[in-house]
């Protein structure tokens, strides 16, 4: 029925997680680090319903899939800002480069 | 619980008296119930001496655990056997532990009470090594003597003591190392650990490249603790730097499982392919043999001396080891019981002059026969008995070492005879140098020479010594059972 | 769905988890309304007791799975839950007399955030379905995550939290990524119906089950700090207090552990999943093998360059991660049992050794090397203890970590064929190990004490070490108590 | 049947770039604009492959709560910071190298994957679908996920709050 | 009685033993006690061989060493040639133990002295009645021990220490020799057993080839001990030893052992020629070689073991022509004379406290008995007529003349003609002149006596040739003949020797020959004679040089190599280390980064090794 092969979703997602992976992994504020990652649950969220459309036995747990996901995600991306907030107030900064007093 | 289980932990009796009945203050004590320790294991070792001598079979089995995979099950049983060879051994380890005791006695003054808990937890490794009757019971306990060693070289050894004692580690571990891949590859296929199963598994299996391979690592891993060149300079450390009592236990009786080891997993396991290694062997044995000669030949230390004469000693061993015949093992294993002997009362005596003189540079000293003429015959004693003088037990060893190789390997023997000529130049040098010559260039003039107290533990070696050099039917009627199952692979 | 069909299902065989989850909220309710911090904590204890009775009953209880086979209760979640319990429990005794100020302040959270990562991890262990096994893996990270941050006011939890929660998102993304394809293959998240779809899958398909078994496998690496997600242990594991380390290092990575077995080997074993008649395991599996070398070389060598004794407990536990990737690698019968064996003894020890680490870092406010110094002067019990986890940890005989480590051994050489260059990485690995815990032993006995006032041991404490020491001689000398227990 | 198409090339093309501007844009506050956009994006997409609720879902929380939540975290913390070019330029090389690669080879693999049947009844009773689904099969992730909410909830009031007594 | 023989060693060893334990307690005891027991082995001896006029042949063994199916044996052999030893053994050593008395009176660790030379009895009287090979190793060893010992008794001495230890070394070198030949031996035959290894020599079981091989290597053992060329060297030096020491050992007995070894497996050599040419001209050149230094040496004891060098030589010489008699003969004679001129020497010794001979010229005269004595033995040593000396030497020209070689004959004869010059130099040198050192102590009875004894057993022990012949072969067999020379052999042998005698009382006594004169005409003859012909250094050069350079090789090797590989394989440990650390930046994007290359690097892998590309 529809003319948007399967592989265009996976493509996008595939696209959109490599975007979030190279946000996480260069950005400087820590905040756009973790909404980086959160870009990269998205694509993996766009797989789940994509394959619960058009995978090898498409059914309705991908969705279901995603949305414990999405769930899940808000919960990391809460804590995290929680973390970061605490971090915040004994340093001052949200650069991620300037937290390496650990290391070695 | 059997004798020979009694016999394993009665280390544990000593330890404990220590550990309940001592304070760390009170010296005295400590050294009283160490000495107590010391004999309880040396007491039983004989009961079990005269056990075996009345065709008693002393084995004990306990299944203790087991894996089911697959088809194939896996059993590892807490096995106990004696044959020969492992009682020499034993009774070898309860007499210098005994020895080494009396040593530290003068020669431990900083918390002795740990000292000898370390030295009663290693006793009770050695006596594991050598009553277990599986591979991995023995490997148990040769890896369980890593840790108190590496405390009896790192705190009460000398000047680069802990140095010395990483060196031990890594190189045993090493060794160790490539000896447990080696057990684990063979029990992986044979399922049992215990020696006479897994030689008859490879007798019916005969998977040569499998025997060579598996040979090649017990080669290895035993090299390391014999030691075989190049895998030797942690030996040479521990010498030198390690406290002489516990020397007296390295040289006397823990470098022994490598030679154990060799002849136990070698040709107790795999008669057939064993012999392969005949030449390799034959030519480790000789390198070590001349390599350990010549080194000694220049050292400035005394006990750099008996270090590369140790190496050099050992070299015999695998000469022996390399004939692959009944004289072979059995100057083989009479080379292993009698260096035991001999590098214990070398390094006893060594342990005595650093108390005189707090050195064992040859430079330093000379003409000490003057002041103290009964320790410096004793070194004289002990290093005629190094060079293999007959009427002590070094000659004995070597000849039939030597008659061993020169059935199959006769120019490897002959080569081999040249090291033994070097043996006496080292062996003189060092002795001479410090014990002849102008009194008046001894520094320690008024050295005092060896108590009485003191000349006990030397006396017993060299009465040990001159015993097996004498008569050497004492020990190889004990061995004669236990040759022929090396040689053969069958009886026992 | 009716009511019927839902309570036809044996929850009581949940008690355990339903201990767990209703201890946490009592724990937080009292925290709330009267905060008591002793009594949350003996709280804890008796509900992770009663959890551990609860499942004490299970055993030998023929496997049982609820919710269309979403949970199970089989042999090997019993035998995992039992370690996560115990973990938490010796961890729980450790934390009972803290005089940690820092601590004290979120001692209440500390229960319940630690109670509800174990819930976690129970979970991640009882689960055949990926959807309860991630939510189940979620609440134990995240919890992890405010666990770790839980002293706010410490500056290396705040980092070394920060640091975790970024890993363990990008970890999970990583993780769910290789999940998506494989829900995309199979159309289920049901582990064993994924396993049936894998054995007909088609031929065209298999770059998706390899990417998805890949992509998942390294993304749980994280879990299991092996690598390559294995930076973030050093640093979270000096940022975190003392119990929070051993906790991680312990029953969470029990908990990874788990985790890969259920979702590898459930799924991907079953024949044949590819062309040539090998399964996407047997095919696949070969790169944690050489995860494994890296890994085992990584924390070994590196650890030799610490000196502060947390960092080198986070190396040392990703070469023991390396060590029990092998018997992933060589799968046999007896994987499983070696990997939970080495975990038991994993836990003993290392917690063992936390628990001195813990009690000195209090006594000297300092995560130096030389906190060990004189030890065995000021403590000589102490400092044997810590000799015998070290012993353990480096696996000398009569230890439980001898028996462990040859464990693994036999599994990887009796594999066919044999892995004998594993094999020989570990073993070679672990000498060079030797050397860094021998160092402890050093500091322990032949430095100079460094203070002479006694060390304050709290009873609790004791009790732990005690534990630890006890499990760690008597699986030690006697590994067939744990192992026929294992094999019911 | 076009239409789709052309639907899913804007979508597609709107989250793409919204996540590249993110990339590109200095000020965070922009960053996290442009995703909001792909959020968005993604919703839309999620519509086309009938997933009406997770869409919905997708609104309310990615664009929704996420955002804001981590709008707050910026307001709480330097608002007015800037993305300077990464220092660390050799790393982030190697990390694009990465992820090129890694791009590249998923690409490769998943290209040609034959995927069979699509669902048909997917958007009939969507979110009953869904809500059966969760209620029969899924009731323990959905029990843990109110835990993790509620550890997380903890855990953000314990982290984040600011205690009276400590203002140094 | 016979059955009693093995007791004869014991005896040695109890002294021995009780001497060694007492420490200093013992003081003027230790000799008496001594004296004692090696009194009652000799008494033994003479019962042993006074059965064995009946009984040629005896052994009784017991088992000693089992190796597997092998056993090898400790016992005693008794049948004549090691009768004979005995006796000589027993009898100089007795003498000497008495002659110590005297002569160690006055050291404090004469108990030691006293100690080493019981052990050195034992192990002589122990050796010549060995049955089998093992035991005369084992012994051969333990004479080797004694004479280490008492060469360097005066051990404060630094000449002394290096001294002993050259004798142990270069003895080594021939046990070394003597070791391979009896395991290849061993091997060849499955016995050590002297009488079982002629026997299977008779039955032809070895390869001619395995024979000279066994046969050389044995000799080589012989030339150690015996201080044949090239071995000697350390012969000479061990004259630092007390002079009673060198009497016993260093001229009677030990350095003997090496002919009678050769005597004693004189069916082996006889399967061999070429073994039998190599003991004959390695004899005869440490003859001549040691004769010609002797003629230069200036301390009166070196003279007297270069002199033993050569007689010895002589009987290799002997044996190695097929005059087994005539080597055992010479063997005999020399025991006791050249046991007479070292106690002779020592007497002079003893009482001037110097033993250069140009320094104490002429003091001898001084000492009567000492000087008649000396006269006796250098008279026999030099086969002045009807002296013991020249019946057995005679019995040598004979054996050569007998087995044609005449050349060897020839360096014989100038070997005799060299001997008698360099006795009567030392002789009338010593004895004769201006002697202008009183003695500083008369020399007692209990030295004088033994000296007495045995310069009559040098006189008269020439006459038993004969009978000693027939003593031999009741045991041994066709080989032990003594070879009688004709006439003019006798006269040619006994020109010779007052030739030498006549050239000498020129040179030192009349000095009608200017010896400094000859000095200059042949002085680089004459430097290479006084060094030894630089053997010494030649070895100090050769041979010690590179085994140092070849230790200080493998130092090195040790040094750099084997510690360079272990630095290698450590450092490259703990540069993984650091490397590892060094990543470990402490940057979180870093962490992320290399997982991320881990992924992707493990992604590509399998996209290409599945080829989905």
């Amino acid at each position: 029925m529809s003319a948007v092969p399967a592989q265009g979703y996976l493509i996008l997602a595939l696209i959109l997680f490599c975007i979030g992976l190279f946000g996480a992994l260069t950005k400087r504020n820590t905040i756009i680090v973790l909404i980086s990652i959160e870009l990269m649950l998205n694509a993996v969220n766009l797989n789940l319903v994509a394959f619960s459309k058009y995978g090898i036995h498409p059914n309705i747990t991908g969705q279901v899939f995603s949305l414990f996901s999405i769930t899940i995600a808000a919960a990391e991306a809460a804590v995290g800002i929680a973390i970061l907030l605490a971090l915040y107030r004994n340093r001052r900064s949200v650069q991620i480069n300037e937290m390496d007093t650990l290391k070695h | 619980m059997g004798l020979l289980s009694l016999l394993l932990f009665s280390p544990m009796i000593g330890l404990l008296l220590i550990s309940i009945l001592t304070k760390n203050s009170d010296h005295k004590s400590i050294h009283r119930y160490a000495v107590l320790g010391g004999i309880i294991p040396l007491v039983i070792s004989w009961v079990a001496y005269i056990q075996f001598q009345g065709h008693n079979q002393l084995a004990e089995r306990v299944s203790w655990f087991s894996y089911q995979g697959g088809q194939q099950s896996f059993v590892i049983d807490y096995e106990l056997a004696l044959n020969g060879f492992r009682l020499a051994l034993i009774l070898l380890t309860t007499l210098i532990v005994m020895l080494a005791i009396l040593a530290s006695v003068k020669q431990i003054t900083k918390n002795p009470r740990l000292f000898y808990q370390w030295l009663f937890v290693l006793e009770l490794g050695i006596l594991g090594v050598f009553a277990s009757d599986n591979m991995f019971l023995f490997f148990f306990f040769f890896e369980l003597t890593l840790i108190p060693m590496f405390f009896l070289i790192g705190k009460w050894g000398h000047v680069e003591r802990e140095e010395a004692a990483y060196k031990y580690v890594i190189y045993n571990g090493l060794g160790s190392a490539v000896l447990l891949i080696a057990i684990v590859a063979v029990f992986a296929q044979a399922g049992t650990t215990n020696f006479e199963a897994v030689q008859a598994y490879m007798a019916q299996r005969d998977d040569m490249a499998f025997q060579v391979g598996v040979l090649i690592a017990f080669l290895v891993a035993f090299g390391v603790k014999l030691p075989i060149i190049p895998l030797h300079s942690w030996m040479v450390s521990v010498h030198v730097y390690a406290p002489p009592a516990v020397v007296m236990i390295h040289a006397g009786v823990l470098l022994k499982i490598g030679a154990y080891g060799l002849l136990q997993f070698g040709s107790g396991m795999f008669p057939d392919a064993f012999p392969v290694f005949a030449v390799t062997i034959a030519v480790l044995g000789l390198i070590n043999l001349l390599y350990g000669a010549f080194l000694a030949l220049i050292q400035d230390d005394l006990r750099k001396v008996f270090a590369y004469a140790s190496v050099s000693h050992m070299g015999i061993i695998l000469l022996g080891i390399a004939g692959m015949n009944t004289a072979g093992y059995q100057g083989a294993i009479f080379q292993t019981i009698s260096h035991g002997l001999i590098s214990a009362l070398l390094f006893y005596l060594v342990g005595i002059l650093i108390l005189r003189t707090g050195t064992t540079n040859l430079k330093k000293l000379g003409g000490m026969w003057t002041a103290a003429p009964v320790l410096s015959g004793l070194f004289l004693t002990g290093a005629l008995a190094g060079l293999g003088l007959p009427g002590m037990s070094g000659f004995v060893s070597e000849f039939m070492a030597f008659v061993g190789v020169f059935e199959q390997l006769p120019l490897f023997g002959a080569v081999g005879v040249i090291g033994i000529i070097l043996t006496v130049v080292y062996f003189l040098r060092a002795i001479l140098n410090m014990t002849f010559g102008d009194p008046r260039k001894n520094k320690y003039e008024k050295m005092a020479d060896i108590g009485k107290g003191e000349l006990f533990p030397a006396g017993v070696l060299v009465a040990f010594i001159i015993l097996i050099g004498v008569y050497p039917d004492s020990l190889s009627q004990l061995l004669q059972i236990t040759l022929e199952t090396l040689v053969t692979g069958m009886g026992g | 769905m009716d009511l019927e069909t839902l309570l036809s299902f044996q929850w009581g065989m949940m008690a355990p988890e339903f201990t767990i989850l209703i201890t946490g909220v009592i724990v937080s309710l009292q925290d709330l309304f009267y905060g008591k911090k002793r009594l949350s904590n003996w709280l804890a204890i008796i509900g992770i007791l009663l959890a551990m009775v609860f499942l004490s009953a299970q055993y030998q209880h023929v496997p049982v799975s609820i919710l269309y086979d979403t949970y199970v209760f089989d042999q090997v979640s019993f035998f995992f839950k039992y370690i996560l319990l115990m973990g938490t429990l010796l961890i729980l005794l450790m934390t009972s007399t803290s005089r940690d100020e820092e601590t004290e302040k979120v001692r209440g959270d500390f229960h319940y955030l630690l109670l509800a990562a174990l819930l976690g991890g129970m979970i991640v262990v009882s689960s055949a379905d990926i959807i309860t096994l991630y939510a189940g893996l979620e609440l134990l990270s995240i919890s992890s995550y405010i666990l770790v941050g839980l002293r706010k006011y410490n500056r290396n939890a705040n980092e070394g939290a920060m640091k975790y929660i970024i890993t363990g998102s990008l970890a999970s993304a990583v993780t769910l990524f290789g999940l998506s394809y494989i829900y995309g293959l199979t159309g289920t998240t049901n582990l064993y119906d994924i396993s049936r779809e894998m054995s007909v899958i088609d031929t065209q398909l298999e770059p998706l089950a390899v990417l998805g078994f890949v992509i998942t496998f390294v993304g749980l690496t994280f879990k299991i700090s092996t690598v390559p997600f294995h930076m973030w242990t050093p640093d979270v594991y000096q940022g975190a207090a003392t119990p929070i380390t051993a906790f991680l290092s312990v029953v969470s990575k029990a908990a990874g552990f788990l985790l890969l077995i259920r979702i590898f080997v459930a799924a991907f074993t079953t024949e044949p999943g590819l062309s040539d008649d090998l399964t996407v395991y047997e095919y696949a599996i070969g790169f944690a093998g050489v995860l494994a070398a890296i890994t085992m070389i990584i924390g070994n060598t590196v650890a030799l360059r610490q000196r502060n004794m947390k960092r080198l407990f986070a190396y040392s536990s990703i070469a023991h991660a390396g060590y029990l990737l092998i018997p992933l690698v060589a799968l046999s019968a007896f994987s499983l049992e070696t990997i939970w064996f080495y975990l038991l003894a994993y836990m003993w020890m290392n917690i063992g050794a936390f628990a001195i680490i813990h009690v000195l870092i209090q006594n000297h406010q300092t995560e130096d090397i030389s906190m060990f110094s004189g030890l065995y002067q000021r403590s000589p019990v102490l400092a044997l203890m810590m000799t015998l986890f070290l012993a353990s940890l480096a696996g000398i005989p009569a230890t439980a970590g001898f028996i462990g480590k040859f464990n693994i051994f036999l599994g990887a050489l009796s594999a066919d064929p044999a892995h004998y260059v594993l094999a020989a990485i570990m073993i070679g690995t672990t000498v060079i190990s030797y050397v860094y815990y021998f160092n402890i032993l050093v500091q322990m006995y032949s430095r100079p004490k460094a203070e002479s006032s006694p060390i304050q041991v709290p009873k609790a404490l004791w009790l732990t070490i005690a534990i630890c020491a006890a499990g760690t001689l008597v699986f030690g000398l006697f590994p067939n108590l744990a192992l026929q227990f294992f094999s019911w | 049947m076009s239409g789709e198409i052309i639907a899913f090339v804007l979508l597609s093309a709107a989250s793409v770039i919204g996540a590249l501007a993110m990339l590109y844009v200095s000020k965070v506050v922009h960053m996290l604009l442009s995703l909001v956009l792909t959020f968005f994006s993604l919703a839309g997409i999620y519509v086309l492959l009938s997933a009406e609720f997770v869409a919905v879902v997708q609104v309310l929380i990615y664009s929704g709560a996420i955002s804001i939540m981590m709008i707050f975290g910026i307001m709480l913390t330097k608002h007015h910071d800037q993305e300077k070019h990464p220092q660390n330029i050799g790393r982030s090389l190697l990390a694009g190298g990465g992820v090129i690669v890694f791009f590249a080879a998923v690409y490769g693999a998943i290209r040609k994957v034959p995927f069979g049947e699509q669902a048909t009844g997917l958007h009939e009773a969507n979110t009953e679908q869904i809500g059966i689904k969760i209620f029969s099969y899924y009731v323990i992730p959905f029990e843990v996920v109110s835990v993790i909410l509620l550890a997380a909830l903890v855990g953000a009031v314990v982290l984040a709050k600011r205690e009276g007594d400590d203002q140094s | 009685m016979i059955s009693f023989a093995w007791l004869i060693p014991l005896f040695p060893l109890i002294s021995f033993m009780v001497l060694i334990l007492s420490g200093k307690k013992l003081k003027n005891a230790s000799g008496y006690l001594a004296i004692l027991l090696t009194g009652i082995s000799f008494l033994l001896t003479i019962g042993v061989l006074l059965d064995l006029r009946t009984i040629t042949e005896f052994e009784v063994i017991w088992p000693w060493l089992t190796v597997g199916e092998i056993e090898f044996q400790a016992g005693a052999l008794i049948n004549p040639l090691n009768g004979l030893m005995l006796f000589v053994v027993s009898f100089v050593s007795l003498l000497i133990h008495i002659y110590s008395l005297g002569y160690m009176g006055e050291d404090d660790r004469k108990s030691s002295y006293f100690a080493y030379l019981s052990l050195f009895t034992f192990a002589m009287l122990g050796l010549v009645m060995s049955p089998n090979l093992l035991q005369f190793y084992m012994f051969w060893e333990l004479v080797g021990l004694g004479s280490f010992l008492l060469i360097g008794f005066y051990l404060y001495k630094e000449s002394a220490k290096k001294a002993a230890r050259k004798a142990f070394i270069m003895t080594r070198i021939g046990d070394a020799g003597l070791l391979i030949g009896l395991i290849l031996l061993f091997w060849q035959t499955k016995t050590l057993s002297f009488l079982e290894i002629f026997q299977a020599i008779e039955q032809q079981k070895l390869a001619p080839g395995m024979i000279t091989l066994i046969a050389i290597l044995l000799f080589i053992g012989a030339v150690g001990k015996s201080g044949q060329f090239p071995l000697h060297t350390w012969l000479p030096d061990a004259m630092e030893g007390p002079t009673p020491v060198s009497a016993l050992i260093h001229a009677a007995t030990m350095v003997a052992a090496g002919v009678y070894l050769v005597a004693a497996t004189y069916p082996l050599f006889l399967a061999s020629e070429w073994a039998l040419i190599i003991v004959s001209v390695i004899g005869a050149f440490t003859a001549i070689f040691a004769a010609t230094i002797g003629l230069v040496q200036d301390d009166l004891k070196r003279v007297l073991a270069y002199s033993t060098v050569s007689q010895l030589g002589y009987m290799m010489l002997a044996l190695g022509a097929g005059g087994y008699v005539a080597g055992v003969f010479h063997l005999t004679t020399h025991a006791f004379f050249k046991a007479l001129l070292f106690l002779a020497a020592g007497s002079v010794i003893f009482a001037l406290k110097n033993q250069h001979i140009k320094q104490i010229a002429g003091s001898g005269k001084h000492l009567a008995v000492t000087k008649w004595t000396f006269l006796i033995g250098t008279l026999a040593i030099s086969g002045f007529p009807l002296l013991s000396g020249s019946f057995s030497k005679e019995a040598i020209f004979a054996a050569l003349l007998e087995d044609g070689q005449y050349g060897l004959l020839a360096v014989a004869l100038f070997t005799a003609f060299l001997t008698s010059v360099y006795m009567f130099r030392l002789y009338f040198l010593v004895f004769h002149g201006k002697g202008e050192d009183k003695p500083e102590r008369t020399v007692p009875l209990c030295m004088n006596g033994p000296m007495v004894i045995l310069a009559v057993f040098a006189v008269i022990a020439g006459f038993f040739g004969s009978q000693l012949a027939d003593w031999l072969a009741g045991g041994q067999g066709s080989f032990a003949v003594l070879h009688h020379s004709p006439t003019w052999l006798i006269f040619l042998a006994t020109l010779v020797s007052l030739g030498g005698i006549v050239l000498a009382y020129y040179i030192y006594l009349r000095k009608q020959i200017n010896q400094e004169e000859w000095k200059e005409t042949f002085s680089s003859t004459y430097t290479i004679l006084y060094n030894k012909y630089f053997i010494d250094e030649f070895y100090e050069n050769t041979i010690l040089y590179s085994t140092r350079a070849i230790s200080y090789l493998i130092f090195y090797i040790e040094k750099y190599v084997v510690e360079t590989a272990m630095a290698f394989v450590s450092g490259t440990i703990k540069a993984i280390g650091t490397r590892g650390s060094r990543l470990q930046t402490g940057q979180v994007q870093t962490y992320g980064t290399v997982a991320l290359l881990g992924l992707a690097a493990i992604v590509l892998f399998f996209v290409v090794k599945g080829g989905y590309m």
